[in-house]
């Protein structure tokens, strides 16, 4: 590893200038007074779609070194992707935030620094080569996500839920831990590659390797909630401002595939046998509870949350098939739920008024006698949720089908299958209760008339459609990223 | 003369020990990130050791990253229980269970 | 030719159509107008083409109109074939109906549907014209099951009447099972000879002789005879044969004209016609024509009995309607096709002219149906009792009558057959020999108790000239006790117009306009001389040689033939047979007990009172059919519908699916309990677990 | 144009729901002119499609193929031949009798009512022009949202439980045939009907193939043990609703039957054709009794067509034991083109008889048998065409409804006499229950004062029940037409049939 020359630098420049600005925003929100917070809100957007943009174009010239830091910083197809989706997610967070944040007292610069710093970390987790890289960029992402969810300092339940996800998220990260010891003790090295090489060549200390492997798979398995590591889940969802949880509910998601991608890909392929059984298992698990357990929900922040384990469970079947086919379904899913989720956590904040969490699922009562155009977006989150044709929820478990049934575990896809059903109802009873219920008596505070939300909200929706129709395009970049 | 084998069950004791303590103890948070850090440290422990015994420096690097992670995490954790004394009046975790179904 | 067969056919049709939809618009008068005309022209081209037919010796002529569907080898038309037999009853038709029409005119006179009445009957026609003119077995069934639509429109056309709605579903749903039969007929046709149409089918009908089907694993049935049979059940719905009969005396419910026309000449007789139009697959098949006699003699004899107790006049022409479609259904049995055909033609003129007279009666007596609250109209009713009179002695089959020429031929016909062994054919000689002594009953019977004896009706206004019997209030002399309640309160429910005492008149009765009695006289005609010029080409003289195939062996007709010597002969020879006998002995205690001696009727009755009852009852088939199929039916509908749908598919696995993830959703919920160390306590349970399954895998 | 007609067919009437929506979202009137017009043009446009379709050939033609999902293999392959026209047409007429039906029916929220039919036209027409299984298969579920907004807006007192029912049956049903898509797809490389219909596949996985179709297709028809959505879906549904669902939703299951069961499982249909045979047959009688029963006229007219549909399915079936085992190619072909012409003539019969019961429920707002009673004496001309109807529901022949029956009983009596037999009990069922409701809701006295208040179907109620009562007459008086536009692509299927795959 030599000393760090330029061309360990060049691909890092959108994180670098991600940095730079993130720190100038620091620096400025101090100074500005709180009637111009917007001043912050537009400067973090417009941050982030630079740092899209970058990417985006670095990603375009292949003349660009694959790797920095001597193997600690990877620049793949996937990375990029998972840099630009998530960068897009978070902006699409901020721009549904403002109205949720300014009537309770959050419009603070803190939000959006956290939020930053916790993309900056995902970005480095996209691009980790190496055992350590993955971990800071976890931790990055971890910790500020802890801060965030207990952002509204003088309510119970959301330093409850903080507490809950600071101490699980803790002990999480502290296993995986544990199981990056183990691999380095069995393996000698914390570089992917080498990793790699070295289980290849010769199967050192099989019972550190199992050891090693069960701990980093819990660790994964935490990071995305899936089950029997739910547990976090539906409490932070509901115990976090509904802006924490729009962001806590997307991005992150698609930090938990690249996270698991780069450990059981990148390091861990050879062992493939081993860890495929545990994802199996805990994508079953996942499919059933998170299902189940949605059903009996009446709080829509909670219900989204067991459906996010619900979708969890569809992931880990792409993850779980160890093909390419299989991760491009995968990525697809992840980066296309990302984009669903802030979706609809947005249809929650529009609903929320000064004082009135629209949390309930029974406060969208009649939204179509009241408002037929949210009414119809809230129709097309929910059916892209459920995974109906011609909407991109579709197109993302037809894929993970297949690369379920392509690997030879029919019975899953089959069962899948049924709780995909089961889940339909569900999404089926909020559109119920949109469109068929009677709105209630006492009429809502009008809604504020924050232009960009609406429309952001809006395209966001019907990109749900659209990217149903015309889906091929993202499917393919996916699958070139994977196999390039 | 203490092999590697003596190291990794030291490394598993600890480990079980602030695992045990994160799930039996019902009183108070604090024992809680005090477990978490006992965590964090076996796992240092952890790195040292194999790192000794591979001659391979990258292992204790990899802990002193661990170490100030561990610092920031404490940060977070103490602030947070302040803020939840501050809401709740209690820090007893049989207390904390208003988030649930 | 064709335009001149589709105009008939079409010019009835366009008759209903215009007075059917633009009934209001026309008003009375034009829809009676167009429709009279159409069947007029109809008649008038029916009898040219009988003409060209029976006397020029024009060819048969069988073309198809426009091609149905063309499916690989299988095709249906709409075609006419046009022989004697299809001439022979394009004449009866068109004229009865012509009939009909004009005497609907009187009939109808008040009555607020009266331009749907006219469309329905000019509808009807058209409907049976189809039927008899077609050359396939596909336009025969759309004639067949068109008849049956009209025949429900009709009795049901007071659908104000509870008893008419009831009627006409049970006429429709009575056909439909003989359909059902007739429907598996043809697809077995189909199935054999690849072709629906008359000529393939007949040309090759050798190519079935041995075939075996079989229906039930392991019972090889001949091929003729399953085909026969089937055929035939299709008949029996639609001619009212014994097991499907109980829809036709319940017809009477619609109004008089369509009774005569529908339910006495023409559209029972599809059935007769058709078995005689496939008659080339019927010679095939011994045990088929057994079935058929057998039924026959079944329905000519104890349908006839039932007769005996009725009270209702419609009821008891029904009732002999039935029991002489019974004796074509024996002609055709004993493959005297000629005879049956001959009998369908001589019946539908002297039927018609008694349901009209009887109808005419009707008007008369204010609606008034129950003969118990009638007597002594002769003087009242001249034309209508002569009519009545010449009607009934065809009926019966007095020599020199058209109905003696038919019903002695067949009678004739099915002792040859017995002669030649079979104990059908013994059996249903017998039954139509009692047959003949029972229809001389009735019918004498319905002459005296309406225009003989006492007049057992008050006129009620005091003006008129000649008073009320003394005082004596109606009661019914002559009837047996317990008659059929359900004739008695239908009476008095039927009488819409003011409901009056039965037997209470407005005023004396007075014969009807000549709308009415026009008709009766010119059906009196041909009941009375049509068989003289048509016995002897239609039985013996090869009239329906290109028609109707018989086998030697069967031919009885040919055998009858070789002593038959001229119209008189035949009448003197008749004198002498057992029929005659018959007859006059009916005609003899018909009139000692109803006209010199009515009190003997109640002595009988009484004797006889099971046997009474039991007619009264009709056998029973009603109670049967009520009990077995129609409660039936619906008690098995109910009870596949709440156990099979809504408790077993519905309540358990629809709903229990349903109910099952709901109470599981609701155990998981309760795991996430809300304590931390519960939750970091299944992620350490999740960890061993992985462990263990890892290790223990290992 | 007439290069891409199908595709105008489809995208046609989502730009007029579009419109509608936006244009007709304050002006109820304007809403329901634009989606009439659409409907009428997208009408013209499947009249343009039925000329300029050769029936001789019947080959697939209007063909459009692009490639769709790259990743997948997928195509957004169009094509039509005779079977696809016929239901085309049907499916564009009846959404215009519908949008007129429902002119003065409904009265809130008018612009989503006429945005949600002609997006079901525009899918159902998608359904029945996809050559690729997975486009096939995307339409076939996407039609499910706008079917359960209809029940569940404009629907009656259950229509929740009726429209989640509804979606979740036949939801449940399609997953597993994706499944199946997928498993073929897998093997085979390719979405395209009809790559999969040549590919040569074991019996093991065409029976698992079968059973997946099976699933999906009979919830739709639907068929015996699966059909107790139907009946609540048509009793809760608005008038368009049940007339649309009953006219095309239900072919789909048997247009499914024949683009896959048949020509990509030809053997393993062959295996199992004694037990769709056996579920239609106990279709047609068990829930003809069934019917007779009914207290409701909808649920009643519903359980009829689940009756009637069982011709359908049998029709296609008893195809294989004709064309194989008895080698009766040419009955082979009548059974399928009576299947399909009894799908074509349930389209207009069922419609018929739900708009009569939409004509007496928007003036009564009661659908039990017993609140009528004597309804012909006050409403004349609605008792001629529910009679004319009836008699169609019944099987008379002179309409559409005997032609279909009579050919399928006729070439199912060459494969076995018994099967010809127990369908052929529907003659007596079919016209005990129709005209039992017709007796108790049409004849007698009047029953009591609101059907004395009645008045008589209006122009609007006339053009609509007219529409159907034309169509119904001329394909029972001359089937011709419409037999030969199918004749060729029947035989195609015919031949798919006979090819032995194993």
């Amino acid at each position: 590893m030599g000393p760090i020359s330029m061309a360990d630098l060049l691909p890092l420049v959108p994180e670098s200038f991600l940095l730079g600005s993130l720190c100038i925003l620091l620096l400025a929100d101090l100074f500005i007074r709180q009637s111009q917070r917007a001043v912050t809100h537009w400067l973090a957007i417009a941050m982030l779609l630079l740092t899209a943009g970058l990417v985006w174009r670095a990603s375009g010239d292949s003349a660009l070194a694959s790797t920095a830091f001597g193997g600690m910083f990877v620049n793949d197809g996937v990375a990029a992707i998972c840099k630009i989706f998530i960068l897009i997610s978070t902006a699409l967070v901020f721009v549904y935030a403002k109205p949720y944040l300014i009537p309770r007292r959050l419009f603070q610069g803190e939000f959006y620094t956290l939020v930053l710093f916790a993309v900056l970390g995902m970005m480095f987790l996209a691009s980790a080569g190496n055992m350590l890289t993955a971990y800071l960029g976890l931790e990055l992402l971890a910790l500020p996500s802890y801060a965030l969810v207990a952002l509204d300092r003088d309510n119970g339940r959301s330093s409850e839920a903080a507490m809950k996800y600071f101490v699980l998220g803790a002990l999480a990260s502290g296993m995986l831990l544990y199981g990056i010891s183990m691999i380095y003790g069995a393996t000698g090295s914390l570089d992917f590659a080498s990793i790699r090489g070295a289980l290849v060549s010769n199967a050192p200390h099989p019972w550190l390797l199992s050891f090693g492997l069960v701990f980093i798979v819990i660790g994964i398995a935490f990071k995305l909630g899936a089950v029997p590591f739910h547990m976090w889940v539906p409490d932070v969802y509901q115990g976090s401002p509904t802006a924490v949880t729009m962001f806590i509910g997307s991005a992150p998601k698609i930090a938990g595939f690249v996270l698991a991608y780069r450990l059981l890909e990148d390091a861990l392929a050879p062992l493939f046998a081993d860890w495929r059984g545990m994802l199996a298992v805990l994508a079953l698990l996942s499919l059933a509870i998170g299902n189940l357990v949605a059903i009996a929900q009446t709080n829509l922040k909670r219900m989204l949350a067991y459906s996010t384990i619900s979708h969890v469970g569809f992931l880990l079947l792409g993850l779980m098939a160890g093909t390419i086919e299989g991760y491009a379904a995968s990525l697809f899913y992840a980066v296309t739920y990302a984009i669903t989720a802030t979706a609809a956590f947005g249809m929650i904040v529009y609903m929320s008024r000064a004082g009135f969490e629209a949390e309930e699922i029974d406060d969208f009562r009649g939204l179509n006698q009241r408002n037929g155009w949210y009414a119809l977006l809230v129709l097309l989150v929910m059916a892209s949720l459920a995974g109906i044709p011609l909407f991109v929820g579709f197109l993302a478990k037809l894929q993970v089908l297949k690369a379920a049934v392509d690997s030879g575990m029919l019975w899953l896809a089959v069962v899948a299958g049924a709780f995909a059903v089961i889940g339909a109802f569900y999404y089926l009873r909020v559109i119920k209760v949109v469109y068929f219920d009677d709105p209630p008596a006492e009429a809502l505070p009008a809604a504020p008339a924050d232009l960009p939300f609406n429309l952001v909200l809006g395209a966001n929706a019907l990109a749900l459609v659209g990217l149903g129709v015309l889906g091929g395009p993202l499917m393919a970049w996916c699958v070139r990223a994977v196999a390039g | 003369m203490i092999t590697l084998g003596h190291t990794i069950a030291l490394g598993a004791i600890l480990f079980c020990i602030s695992v045990a303590g994160i799930f039996i103890n019902r009183k108070n948070v604090i024992t809680l990130l005090m477990a978490i850090e006992l965590m964090l440290l076996s796992v240092n422990f952890n790195f040292v050791a194999f790192s000794s015994f591979l001659g391979d420096p990258a292992g204790q690097i990899f802990v002193f990253f661990i170490l100030t992670v561990a610092a920031a995490e404490a940060a977070i954790g103490l602030a947070i229980l302040v803020v939840l004394f501050r809401n709740r009046a209690t820090i007893n975790i049989e207390q904390l269970g208003d988030l649930k179904g | 030719m064709q335009s001149m067969l589709l105009t008939i056919a079409l010019a009835p049709l366009f008759g209903a159509v215009v007075a059917g939809l633009f009934g209001r618009q026309i008003g009375r008068v034009g829809a009676h107008t167009v429709t009279i005309a159409g069947v007029a022209l109809s008649l008038v081209l029916s009898l040219v083409v009988f003409k060209r037919l029976a006397f020029d010796g024009a060819p048969v002529f069988n073309e198809n109109i426009y091609t149905w569907y063309q499916i690989g080898s299988y095709s249906a038309h709409v075609g006419f074939l046009i022989d004697r037999l299809t001439a022979v009853m394009m004449v009866v038709v068109t004229f009865v109906s012509l009939m009909v029409h004009v005497y609907t005119i009187g009939y109808m006179k008040d009555d607020p549907g009266y331009q749907r009445f006219f469309s329905y009957i000019a509808l009807f026609t058209f409907s049976m014209l189809m039927l008899v003119m077609s050359n396939n077995f596909l336009q025969l069934f759309f004639g067949w099951e068109a008849v049956g639509l009209v025949s429900y429109l009709l009795i049901g056309f007071w659908f104000k009447r509870p008893t008419a709605i009831f009627a006409n579903l049970k006429a429709f749903l009575v056909n439909r099972v003989g359909d059902f039969g007739f429907l598996l007929g043809i697809a077995a046709v189909l199935m054999y000879f690849g072709s629906l149409d008359y000529a393939t089918v007949f040309a090759n009908r050798e190519s079935i002789v041995g075939k075996e089907i079989e229906i039930f694993s392991g019972y090889a049935w001949a091929v003729p005879t399953v085909i026969g049979i089937l055929l035939f059940i299709g008949a029996m719905g639609k001619s009212a044969q014994v097991p499907l009969h109980v829809w036709l005396p319940d017809s009477m419910e619609g109004p008089t004209p369509i009774s005569a026309l529908i339910h006495a000449a023409t559209m029972v007789t599809a059935g007769i016609f058709m078995v005689a139009r496939m008659s080339p697959l019927y010679e095939l098949s011994e045990t088929a024509l057994a079935f058929v006699v057998v039924i026959g003699a079944t329905t000519a004899l104890f349908t006839g009995l039932i007769g005996l107790v009725q009270n209702d006049i419609k009821r008891v022409v029904a009732y002999s309607t039935l029991s002489q479609l019974g004796y074509m259904t024996v002609a055709l049995g004993a493959s005297a096709y000629g005879a049956a055909i001959f009998h369908l033609m001589t019946h539908a003129f002297f039927k018609a002219l008694l349901f009209l007279g009887a109808g005419s009666v009707i008007i008369a007596m204010h609606h008034e149906q129950d003969m118990r609250y009638m007597g002594g109209l002769r003087k009242y009713m001249p034309i209508t009792y002569w009519t009545a009179v010449l009607g009934t002695l065809a009926l019966v089959g007095t020599p020199l009558f058209s109905g003696f020429y038919s019903k002695d031929a067949i009678i004739e016909a099915v002792h040859h057959a017995s002669a030649q062994g079979g104990a059908a054919y013994t059996y249903a000689y017998w039954c139509v020999l009692l047959g003949v002594f029972v229809t001389a009953l009735y019918s004498f019977r319905l002459l005296y108790m309406t225009f003989h004896g006492r007049e057992r009706f008050v006129v009620a206004d005091h003006g008129s000239d000649h008073a009320p019997l003394a005082g004596s209030a109606p009661a019914p002399a002559v009837s047996s006790h317990g008659n059929d309640h359900h004739a008695n309160d239908k009476a008095d429910a039927h009488d819409h117009h003011h409901g009056h005492q039965p037997g209470h008149l407005e005023h004396a009765p007075h014969e009807s306009p000549w709308v009415v009695t026009l008709p009766l006289i010119l059906l009196a005609i041909p009941s009375v001389c049509i068989a003289w010029f048509f016995v002897e080409p239609m039985l013996f003289g090869g009239f329906f040689d290109g028609a109707i195939v018989v086998a030697p062996a069967h031919d009885v007709l040919a055998e009858m033939g070789k002593d038959f010597h001229g119209v008189l002969a035949f009448a003197l020879h008749g004198i002498q047979t057992p029929p005659f006998w018959f007859a006059f002995a009916g005609f003899a205690v018909a009139t000692y007990v109803y006209l010199f001696n009515p009190a003997m009727a109640d002595r009988a009755a009484r004797l006889f009172a099971p046997l009474v009852r039991l007619l009264e009852r009709k056998y029973g088939f009603d109670e049967l059919y009520q009990a077995v199929f129609a409660r039936g039916s619906l008690l098995l509908g109910r009870g596949l519908w709440k156990w099979g749908d809504a408790r077993l598919i519905d309540g358990w696995i629809v709903n229990g699916s349903a109910a099952l993830v709901d109470r599981s959703s609701g155990i998981l919920r309760w795991m996430q309990s809300g304590y931390l160390y519960h939750y970091a306590f299944a992620m350490i349970l999740g960890l061993i677990a992985l462990l263990g399954a890892f290790l223990w895998l290992k | 144009m007439s290069h891409h007609l199908l595709s105008w067919l489809i995208w046609l009437p989502v730009l007029g729901a579009v419109a509608a929506v936006v244009l007709g979202h304050s002006n109820a009137q304007r809403a329901r002119w634009i989606a009439l017009a659409t409907a009428i043009a997208t009408f013209v446009l499947s009249i343009g499609l039925y000329c300029g379709y050769s029936a001789e050939a019947g080959s697939l033609q209007f063909v459009e193929k692009y490639l769709w999902l790259g990743v997948l293999n997928v195509h957004y392959h169009l094509a039509v031949d005779g079977i696809s026209v016929a239901l085309i047409v049907l499916t564009s007429f009846t959404t215009v009798l519908v949008l007129i039906g429902a002119w003065s029916a409904i009265e809130e929220k008018v612009h989503q009512y006429v945005a949600c039919f002609l997006l079901l036209e525009a899918l159902m027409i998608g359904v029945f022009c996809a050559r690729d299984a997975l486009l096939f298969y995307m339409f076939f579920e996407a039609m499910l949202i706008p079917m359960f907004i209809i029940i569940g807006i404009w629907g009656g007192p259950r229509r929740v439980y009726a429209t989640i029912k509804f979606f979740l049956y036949t939801f449940f049903g399609s997953i597993f045939m994706l499944i199946g898509l997928i498993y073929l797809y897998l093997k085979t490389g390719s979405f395209d009907l009809d790559y999969l219909a040549r590919y040569p596949l074991s019996l093991t996985e065409q029976i698992w193939l079968f059973l997946s179709f099976l699933l999906a297709f009979s919830v739709k028809v639907p068929m015996f043990p699966v059909h107790t959505w139907l009946p609540d879906a048509h009793v809760e549904a608005p008038t368009g609703g049940s007339v649309i669902l009953a006219a095309i939703m239900l072919k789909i299951g048997g247009y499914g039957f024949l683009r896959f069961s048949l020509p990509i499982t030809p053997d393993a249909s062959h295996e199992l054709a004694w037990l769709v045979i056996a579920m239609s047959l106990i279709a047609v009688v068990y829930i003809g009794f069934v019917a007779l029963v009914q207290e409701d006229m909808k649920k009643l007219i519903a359980y009829s067509s689940i009756s009637h549909m069982g011709f359908v399915t049998l029709g296609a079936f008893v195809a294989f034991e004709l064309a194989r085992e008895v080698g009766a190619g040419d009955a082979a072909r009548l059974a399928l083109q009576g299947s399909m012409v009894q799908m074509i003539s349930h389209g207009f019969i069922s419609a018929a008889m739900f708009s009569c019961v939409g004509v007496v429920y928007d003036r009564m707002h009661s659908r039990m048998i017993k609140d009528y009673g004597g309804v012909a004496n006050t409403m004349p001309w609605f008792a001629a065409f529910m009679v004319f109807f009836a008699m169609a529901n019944s099987g008379l022949p002179g309409t559409s409804g005997f032609v279909g029956e009579f050919m399928v009983i006729v070439a199912s009596f060459q494969a076995s006499p018994l099967i010809a037999a127990t369908a052929a009990i529907t003659l007596v069922v079919g016209a005990a229950y129709t005209l039992w409701l017709v007796k108790r809701v049409l004849f007698g006295e009047v029953a009591n004062p609101q059907v004395a208040a009645l008045t008589d179907i209006n122009a609007r109620e006339a053009i609509v029940l007219g529409g159907f009562a034309a169509a119904t007459l001329l394909f029972g008086v001359w089937p011709a037409p419409l037999t030969e536009l199918m004749d060729a692509s029947l035989q195609q299927v015919v031949q798919q049939l006979m090819h032995v795959k194993v």
